[in-house]
């Protein structure tokens, strides 16, 4: 079947899209391929492996994100006030030197309450969704590659997953396991998240292990005898891993949102540790709107940001690794 | 001049034209890129009269199908910088705007595309996808446009051609897929077809069928036509005239006899002799042209060819050659072409200083040397590249 | 394994691949796509053997059924003395590097995100063969043999490089293990006509160098007839004929062969045959036509066609075909060939 | 077709039978004990153990398992044993409410995110397109219980617009339904439209560069007949494949909403049901729940179908 | 019991309903309360009580804090709403006048014999229910042995061994002891009398059949409860408005926002900052029950699990009660209206008086933690549990703080309200948790909370488990002694013990009110067939009968 044309610069079909398959290949690889390599209206040029390709406004994402990180790993270095010092003389106060982002009704340092919320925040997004794509990942490249059975089998068991009712398992989580220490409240949390964030990331990681498992490449290594981990390792996984990874960060982005939606149902990491969400959580009731409207938007504002940013790198990622979120 | 009246452009019956069907003068189109500005087609002229066809030949990255595109005006955006007239039938539609081109497009001048897979919409039926036209452009209504689909679809060779147009295109295989394409372009009975690589992505027993195929309906309709590809097998048997572009250029343009009789450009030559032939005995070599196609945003000073050329001189790398005639309607832009004493000397000189390009013309075993032609570095990618 | 037959294996010990009765499907139930269904064929060592055919006929299909990429369904594939077909899949991985492949897509074969010198001396990495150094040596020596500088390249990932490049990557790969056996699927027809001449030298080339057998899959029976030594027609996963190149050129046995010929457009102008082929489409494969499968779409065809499978049959001394009506009969004397018309050539 | 359809009707039967199990057990290992929330805290041994026995809850849980699975076959979900009320007539009264602030703001999110799409992805990276890809980033990072806390305090409390909470059926008064759901409805689509128009967006721009595109310009047709007629169909999978993922995690993600706005929704529900150990409720809802994620998920599956022809012969 | 305004578990009864059922009907709910509500509106001067001439005619839309799970008296578990919707359906046989007796309602009569053993009812002749049925003995002797039958009610009932009707109006009860506070235990939810086709109907919880000024006309579960005017109702004149629309708004912040967008007409709420907003709004008029003399308020507290190290050391109570600062806490809470409560009762209670309970003194809270210390390994570390909401925990986490700069080591969290009631009865995995519980007319009506007997074996009622003979001894005076300076000097005796023995520590008053649009009127008044006024609000509860809007 003869074909391709790998279009030169200057060939108006790359305006669009590097068109570097043939379509005989994407007719194999269907809808997924498409998927895959459809992209953002590309330079001229098409590629995608240029350096500092994913932009000005990633890396202004990505430092944001880095600095919220850093602050968040420095937070006991930082010459902060305790988190959960209360000094009930100065309830409610507004920005000032003492307090750059003003106190809360317990007379708490926002600033320090807001880093060190960041904390847990970050630990619970970041790990459940580190380990979800570790448990998810792995046995969506085992699904996609494999096919057939297991991939039914992993497939609707990644249904199953799905389809429970995320309330019903950690409230039901949160009823079962009652952690001896404290200090295991959050591993509860991130269990949780993680359990949620796995089969989605296994449902993203399949579809685009199932495209690239079809490549020629794949054909090849088998063909020189590499062995099905060689594969999955070498060849499949750095593939798949880039489009992973702008999902891990929205992914992120989104716990980061539902540990507040946690908070508001007082399901989030015990008192009196902050995180993002009990922040907004306490300062958006409404009494506290009323007493002290900073309190409920400095937290809100951090949250925004970070997910803002999060987002964006996940999407600038995504849209030069070229993969959609329609393939889930 | 056809004048404009209440927005409606008017052109004159082809059978009543003087002139050629379309004149092409220094089109340019450059794209903007990151790298810089993609000169994909960088001045290039020619006429078609009523009723003829023009083959345009070229590697990919030639710029051939810029071209098509351009003379259509299907480029438009931000990014792309034109220059230079088209005139279709004495009217000048480069200049028009995107409104006044789509009354000539389909009408006046239509497209058959590569790749009919890309071309159809794969989730519109075949219906819907050929009857549009007819309805929308010659307000035809649903029952007369879908006979004269029907109709269309079973003269380009579509067996029960009813009940395709319930089909999608997936449907349908290669072959089918590009006769539903022919029947879409002639659907609105335009004057002028452009086929752009009508056939690459086809077998070559359904190759000659379209082929064929095109032939006839052009007969028929008496339309013009230009038939872009990089096969100059296809265009050797079917065409009147062929230019052949090499860099967004074009760098030599004959009547199809004349050029393949008397062939001036080193280029023309050494695409011709590097496809194997079934004439050829087996094992035989190829004479390979080394390299690849210049980069477009930086093309080499002087013949854009020269750095592949066997016949290669200081001139060439110093000073563009520009178009010159040998015989009636045969063009070349070449300092040292092929059949001149001077072309003879120079290949000669080239052979004699060991100059790979010219090896490798020769199809000798040293010029795997070819390893030779230092792989110069891509900075980005596509383009065909040589080693 | 219906009809086919085996009349054109050729007896001996010298063989080194022989392909007995091979049956490939995909899909299964009512979709199940009969891709290859029951053909047989030989490579002797240092031979190449064409395969030709329309898209859909089963050839690629074959090659990596050959290679076991694709498990057949049935028949046998002896290779090197080893049955491939029966092995367990630890000594499959040891035969397969004796088997090595090309594909068609030079871009996709390569895998974007690795390295050049790391794609080529994979198939050393796999199978722990020296330290890296020696490995990342050997891959240098061989992308040089391709045309390719490692020193300016080796470091560059896949999608830096034109298509033609990425074929070269490619061969000096599927080399580095020093296969017996090469089996190239569509390896130029992605490629630009200059390009393709490039790699179409660099394999006869190699294989001249280094005494490989080679299985040249295309649909340009040009490029086939350039390197080929003997050819096999293919047609909705059935061989029609086989033959050397020239025999098929000059005096097509089967009518599928000839219309294969009649169609390839040659940049001769005046050259076009009268003839146009083929008419109509390829039959679904899911459904085949009964008898002879060419048979609805030969010029020839007779009852007999439809009821009863040709089977293959020496027409001409080393010249089979699958035809109940060849168009070569046998004990027909060949015309003497006579010297090739040379095209145009104003130089050398 | 059919045959496509019957299998993943037999997906579906699969799939619900796993997470009844799975369902049931989870509630049954839960901590506690539902005679206590029905007859407090007292002493009484012998009510409690009758209680049980009523409730048929001293059966093994293999027993207690089948009984119910067999209820459910033959239509009956069950029955509050706090309130008595049926898991059925719950569900009727839960039920409508999320399938209107579900299918209200997904149409919403739709209605406002394709022509959004279709503008911006006419012109990438203009000043539309920037302004549209920007503010959706905002959106999608703004969760929907902060966006409801502040519209409550404008539209509710500050003029008066809508009420601050409640669900009136919308058998009961038009108006009132409508004015009642308006702000949960785009509290719940603010994400939505940033993701459905980012997901057609994106496609719409790889969709614009076909060939088929091209060829349509070709034939003369008008920008906005490409678009709609053209363009758009093959660049709504991802959307539609969207869609249904956001469908389905609103099924339970309603419940921050649901709760602010004091309406009792499905999620709400069971929230209640499983802090009051209702087993039969949880069991119902959790069972409804989940069967309903699934046919979600191969409506959009089937609908990914009809709007795709290609992959109607998987 | 525990809850600030439980903003999560949507129905009050889980806490209400659990103390209810030991008590019987004790308690709380009932109880809640107490006496004469005073206002912090500015409004008016007397606001809930109407002024002018009564209006006919038009609907409100009342907004509770929580749903109910049926309307039998006898499976049912009435909290706040519960009571206000059987006051609104159903009436009592007694009904507590607004000096904080119980007086006959749907009762004539209520006479004990001379030892308070054998309690005579005389029913109001000509009553009828929605239904048409006549209100005689029988339905009420139907109606008692229902209740007593069942598990959930039948404690309240205990010491009534008989119940008979001889005459067509009068109904007998007779007592295994003397039980003096008969008739207030007839104003809780055992007095509830419905009609006899809601008790043979199996669905009866669902559909009440009442004597009640309003009639069911619609109830949604977690919507809303529908009713209309009962024209038949026996007291002349009333209802005044046409219908009433309930709805249950759990949060407070949403019925707070519900009310100021006009969506609710009334709402009740606990919540000292929307109290104070609310009250100097001269939109709205407040009824609040702070300031309640009579019986015992609804408190706030922290109930300690007497029996467990190392809360079961009283040196360690002692120390955590004195660096307990509840003036801080009202400050940061209490919106400005909180009141710090050191004793049952409140000042101007009968009840009241001086009973030791430790004021705030960190030094001194300091001193006994650390000298416990060495009794618990070097540590005095124990959880602090409050149920998920924002306000709760707050506090807890002041109070963490308090005690920790005592010298505990003090972990905090939340608990869900289910798990926290269990937990309770139960003993298991229970240090101390933040409750509210004890509003009660007559403290007898707490009995079983704070008796001995209950503080034992697996399921335990007096969750401190705190066992204290004085008080058992001064309960039984206080329920079997007719005398009102005995019971008095009984009930001032338990509040002494509990303060010296420190089960719970006392935070502040539950602050409870009632708020209106100007429009509604007389949502506090509700009279009494006596011609006295009915209690106006009490807690949480309140009798929505003599509501009239204004023109």
């Amino acid at each position: 079947m003869p074909d391709g044309h790998h279009d030169p610069p200057g060939d108006p079909r790359i305006l669009g899209a590097p068109a570097a398959f043939s379509p005989a290949v994407d007719a194999e690889v269907g809808q997924v391929a498409r998927h895959l390599h459809t992209s953002e209206p590309a330079t001229p040029t098409g590629s995608t492996s240029k350096r500092g390709g994913l932009g000005v406004v990633f890396w202004i994402a990505a430092g944001w994100v880095g600095l919220t990180v850093l602050l968040a790993l420095l937070a006991p270095f930082l010459p902060l006030q305790s988190p959960t010092f209360q000094d009930y003389s100065v309830v409610n106060l507004g920005p000032s030197t003492h307090h750059l982002l003003g106190t809360d009704d317990l007379g708490r340092d926002m600033l320090s309450r807001i880093i060190w919320g960041s904390r847990d925040s970050l630990v619970i997004s970041i790990v459940s969704v580190v380990v979800g794509m570790l448990i998810g990942g792995s046995a969506a490249m085992v699904a996609g590659y494999w096919g057939r059975k297991v991939d039914a089998v992993l497939n609707a068991a990644s249904f199953v997953v799905l389809a429970f009712p995320p309330l019903l398992f950690i409230l039901a989580v949160e009823a079962f396991w009652k952690p001896p220490l404290k200090s295991i409240e959050l591993w509860k949390l991130v269990v949780m998240f993680t359990v949620v964030a796995a089969p989605q990331l296994f449902r993203v990681m399949r579809a685009s292990t199932l495209a690239v498992s079809n490549r020629e490449f794949v054909v090849a290594a088998r063909s020189m005898g590499a062995s099905t981990w060689r594969i999955l390792t070498r060849e499949i996984l750095p593939n798949v891993l880039p489009a992973a990874l702008s999902f891990a960060l929205i992914g992120i982005a989104l716990a980061v949102i539902i540990e507040g939606a946690l908070a508001f149902l007082g399901l989030s990491v015990a008192l009196p540790t902050p995180t993002l969400g009990n922040l907004i959580n306490e300062a958006a009731q409404i009494y506290n709107l009323k007493a002290n409207p900073t309190a409920a938007l400095w937290p809100s504002l951090y949250i925004f940001f970070l997910v803002v940013g999060l987002n964006l790198m996940g999407d600038r990622l995504r849209s030069t690794f070229d993969v959609r979120e329609g393939n889930l | 001049m056809s004048p404009k009246a209440d927005g409606q452009l008017r052109f004159p019956d082809v059978a009543d034209l003087n002139g050629p069907i379309l004149e092409v003068e220094n089109l340019t189109t450059h794209f903007q890129s990151d790298r810089g500005l993609v000169r994909a087609v960088d001045g290039v002229s020619f006429t078609l009269d009523r009723g003829r066809t023009l083959g345009v030949v070229g590697e990919s990255g030639s710029g051939k199908t810029v071209l098509s595109r351009s003379v259509m005006g299907l480029l438009q955006g931000n990014r792309v910088v034109k220059g230079g007239t088209v005139r279709y039938a004495g009217h000048e539609i480069s200049a028009l705007s995107p409104a006044e081109l789509r009354q000539v497009w389909a009408v006046q001048i239509a497209m058959v595309f590569q790749d009919p897979m890309t071309a159809l919409n794969p989730v519109v039926r075949i219906g819907r996808q050929v009857t549009e036209g007819l309805r929308i452009r010659l307000g035809l209504d649903r029952k007369a446009a879908t006979e004269t689909a029907v109709a269309l679809l079973e003269s380009v060779g579509i067996p029960s051609p009813a009940a395709r147009l319930r089909n999608y295109p997936h449907e349908l295989s290669g072959g089918m897929r590009q006769r539903v394409m022919i029947a879409i372009a002639l659907a609105c009975g335009p004057k002028l077809l452009l086929a752009d690589e009508p056939t690459t992505g086809l077998d070559v027993t359904v190759q000659a069928q379209i082929l064929d195929l095109l032939g006839e309906q052009q007969q028929e309709r008496s339309m013009a036509m230009i038939l872009v590809t990089h096969d100059l097998g296809v265009v050797a048997n079917r065409t009147d005239e062929i230019a052949v572009m090499y860099a967004g250029k074009i760098v030599e343009k004959a009547p199809t006899t004349e050029l393949f009789a008397h062939t001036r450009m080193p280029y023309t030559e050494a695409l011709l002799r590097s496809i194997p032939r079934l004439t050829d005995p087996s094992h035989m070599r190829l004479r390979a042209i080394p390299g690849r196609p210049p980069d477009l945003v930086n093309p080499p000073a002087g013949c854009r060819f020269a750095p592949r050329c066997p016949y290669v001189q200081e001139q060439c790398r110093q000073a563009e050659p520009p178009l010159r005639n040998a015989g009636p309607g045969h063009q070349f832009a070449c300092w040292f072409p092929v059949g001149s004493s001077e072309g003879e000397q120079a290949l000669a000189y080239n052979l004699h200083h060991k100059v790979p390009a010219a090896l490798a013309f020769t199809g000798t075993r040293a010029d795997n040397a070819l390893a030779a032609v230092p792989p110069e570095p891509t900075p980005t990618g596509d383009g065909e590249v040589a080693s | 394994m219906t009809g086919g037959g085996t009349a054109h294996l050729r007896s001996g010990q010298d063989i080194l691949l022989r392909v007995q009765d091979l049956e490939v499907s995909f899909g299964s139930g009512p979709h199940r796509v009969q891709a290859v269904s029951g053909i047989s064929f030989d490579v002797a060592p240092g031979e190449t053997l064409g395969v030709v055919g329309e898209s859909g006929c089963g050839k690629s299909t074959t090659g990596r059924a050959v290679a076991q990429v694709h498990r057949p369904d049935a028949g046998t594939v002896r290779f090197d003395g080893t049955e491939l077909t029966t092995l367990g899949s630890r000594e499959l991985r040891q035969a397969r590097t004796k088997v090595q492949m090309i594909f068609q897509d030079p871009i996709s074969s390569l895998n974007p995100r690795r390295r050049i010198l790391d794609i080529v001396s994979e198939p050393l990495a796999i199978w722990g063969l020296g330290t890296k150094e020696e490995r990342h040596r050997k891959a240098a020596t061989m992308l040089e043999a391709v045309g390719i500088d490692p020193a300016q390249a080796g470091g560059r990932r896949p999608t830096e490089f034109s298509g033609g490049q990425c074929q070269r990557i490619s061969i000096a790969r599927a080399l580095i293990l020093e296969p017996k056996l090469l089996i190239c699927d569509e390896p130029v027809s992605a490629l630009d006509v200059s390009v393709q001449a490039q790699i179409l030298n660099l394999l006869q080339d190699l294989k001249e160098e280094r005494a490989i057998t080679m299985v040249f899959i295309a649909h340009d029976l040009a490029v086939v007839k350039n390197v080929s030594d003997r050819v096999a027609v293919m047609y909705l996963g059935k061989l029609c004929e086989l033959t050397t190149p020239d025999a098929l050129y000059r005096q097509p046995a089967h009518p599928y062969s000839e219309a294969l010929l009649a169609s390839i457009p040659e940049p001769v102008p005046g050259s076009e045959r009268g003839h146009t082929g083929l008419t109509g489409d390829l039959p679904s494969p899911i459904d085949p036509p009964s008898g002879c499968r060419f048979r609805t779409r030969c010029p020839y065809a007779q009852e007999l066609c439809a009821r009863e499978e040709p089977p293959m049959a020496e027409v001409a001394p080393g010249q089979f075909a699958a035809c109940h009506f060849p168009l070569v009969k046998p004990g027909q004397v060949l015309p003497e060939p006579g010297p090739a018309p040379e095209p145009p050539r104003p130089v050398l | 077709m059919w045959s496509y359809l019957g299998k993943r009707l037999a997906q579906l039967v699969v799939i619900a039978f796993v997470i009844s199990i799975l369902v049931f057990l989870l509630v049954h290992l839960l901590p506690g004990d539902p005679t206590v929330t029905i007859l407090g805290p007292s002493d009484t041994h012998q009510a409690r153990q009758e209680l049980l026995k009523q409730l048929g809850l001293d059966k093994p849980l293999y027993e207690q398992y089948f009984i119910w699975l067999w209820n459910i076959l033959q239509g009956n979900l069950g029955q509050s044993f706090l309130t008595h009320e049926t898991v059925a007539s719950a569900v009727g009264h839960a039920a409508p409410i999320d399938i209107e602030l579900i299918i209200g703001s997904q149409l919403v999110a739709v209605l406002v995110a394709v022509p959004l799409a279709l503008l911006a992805a006419l012109r990438p990276n203009r000043a539309f397109d920037r302004s549209a890809t920007t503010t959706t980033f905002g959106l999608l990072s703004f969760p929907s219980y902060v966006a409801g806390v502040l519209m409550v305090d404008a539209f509710a409390v500050g003029i008066h617009l809508f009420p601050a909470s409640g669900f009136t059926p919308i058998t009961q008064s038009l108006t009132q339904n409508l004015r009642g759901v308006t702000m949960p409805i785009i509290a719940l689509t603010l994400g939505s439209v940033a993701i459905y128009f980012r997901l057609l967006r994106a496609d719409l721009i790889a969709t614009l560069q076909e060939d088929f595109v091209t060829m349509a310009r070709a034939k003369g047709l008008s920008t906005r007949y490409i678009l709609t007629r053209h363009a758009l169909r093959p660049s709504s999978f991802a959307l539609l494949a969207g869609a249904g993922i956001s469908i389905g995690s609103l099924l339970t993600g309603t419940f921050v909403i649901e709760y602010y706005f004091n309406m009792a929704g499905m999620a709400a529900t069971l929230v209640d049901a499983i802090q009051q150990r209702d087993y039969l409720v949880v069991q119902g809802l959790a069972l409804i729940i989940s069967v309903a994620y699934v046919i979600i998920n191969m409506v959009v599956d089937f609908l990914l179908t009809l709007l795709d022809p290609r992959i109607r012969r998987a | 019991m525990t809850r600030f305004g439980d903003r999560y578990g949507r129905r009050e009864f889980l806490s209400r309903g659990a103390s209810l059922t030991a008590l019987g009907i004790g308690g709380t709910v009932l109880g809640a309360c107490g006496t004469s509500s005073s206002s912090s509106g500015k409004v008016s001067a007397h606001p809930g009580i109407g002024s002018g001439t009564p209006r006919r005619g038009g609907t409100i839309t009342v907004g509770v804090a929580s749903d109910i799970d049926g309307f039998s008296p006898a499976s049912s578990h009435w909290d706040a709403t519960g009571l206000t919707y059987a006051n609104v359906v159903f009436d009592s046989l007694t009904a507590i006048a607004n000096d904080g007796t119980a007086r006959p309602f749907l009762a004539q009569s209520v006479t004990p014999n001379s030892d308070y053993t054998v309690w005579t009812l005389t029913l109001r002749p000509n009553v009828v229910f929605h239904d048409g049925s006549p209100l005689n003995g029988a339905v009420v002797v139907a109606n008692i042995n229902a209740l007593r039958a069942s598990p959930l009610t039948g404690q309240a009932l205990s010491p009534v061994t008989s119940v008979t009707s001889p005459s067509t109006l009068t109904v007998v009860f007779t007592m295994s002891a003397p039980f003096v506070p008969f008739p207030y235990a007839l104003s809780t939810q055992v007095g509830y009398i419905v009609g006899l086709s809601q008790l043979a109907d199996k669905n009866g919880s669902q559909n009440p059949v009442g004597t009640g000024p309003f009639s069911i006309v619609n109830w949604t579960q977690n919507n809303e409860f529908v009713v209309k005017a009962n024209p038949h109702y026996w007291q002349p004149g009333i209802p005044y408005l046409d219908g009433i629309t309930f709805k249950p708004i759990v949060a407070d912040a949403t019925r707070e926002n519900t009310l100021r967008s006009g969506g609710v007409d009334l709402m009740v709420t606990r919540d000292p900052t929307a109290i104070v907003d609310l009250g100097s709004d001269s939109q709205y008029q407040q009824v609040s029950a702070l300031d309640q003399k009579i019986g015992e308020p609804d408190m706030d507290f922290i109930v300690l699990n007497t029996t467990v190290a190392p809360l079961s050391d009283l040196t360690v109570r002692q120390g955590l009660a004195y660096s307990l600062d509840v003036v801080t806490l009202g400050k940061l809470f209490g919106g400005g209206i909180s009141k710090p409560s050191t004793s049952l009762f409140q000042e101007g209670s009968p009840y009241y008086a001086p009973n030791g309970y430790p004021e705030f003194d960190l030094t001194k809270g300091k001193a006994l933690i650390s000298q416990a210390k060495a009794n618990h390994g070097g540590s005095i570390s124990f959880s602090l549990e409050t149920i998920p909401d924002p306000k709760l925990e707050a506090a807890v986490q002041a109070i963490q703080q308090m005690w920790n700069q005592a010298g505990c080591d003090v972990t905090i969290g939340t608990i869900q309200q289910v798990d926290l009631i269990q937990n309770m009865a139960t003993g298991i995995n229970f240090q101390a948790y933040t409750s509210e519980q004890f509003g009660a007319f007559d403290p007898d009506l707490n009995y079983v909370w704070w008796d001995s007997s209950s503080a034992k074996g697996p399921i335990a009622l007096n969750f401190a488990r705190n066992q204290d003979p004085q008080i058992d001894a001064a309960l039984t005076l206080g329920r079997t002694s007719a005398d009102p300076a005995t019971r008095i000097k009984a009930y001032q005796t338990v509040d002494q013990r509990l303060a010296a023995d420190l089960p719970y520590l006392w935070l502040r008053i539950a602050p409870w009110s009632m708020t209106a649009s100007t429009k509604v009127q007389n949502f506090a008044n509700a009279g009494l067939p006596d011609g006295s006024h009915g209690f106006p609000f009490n807690g949480g509860v309140f009798n929505p009968t003599a509501i009239w809007l204004q023109g």
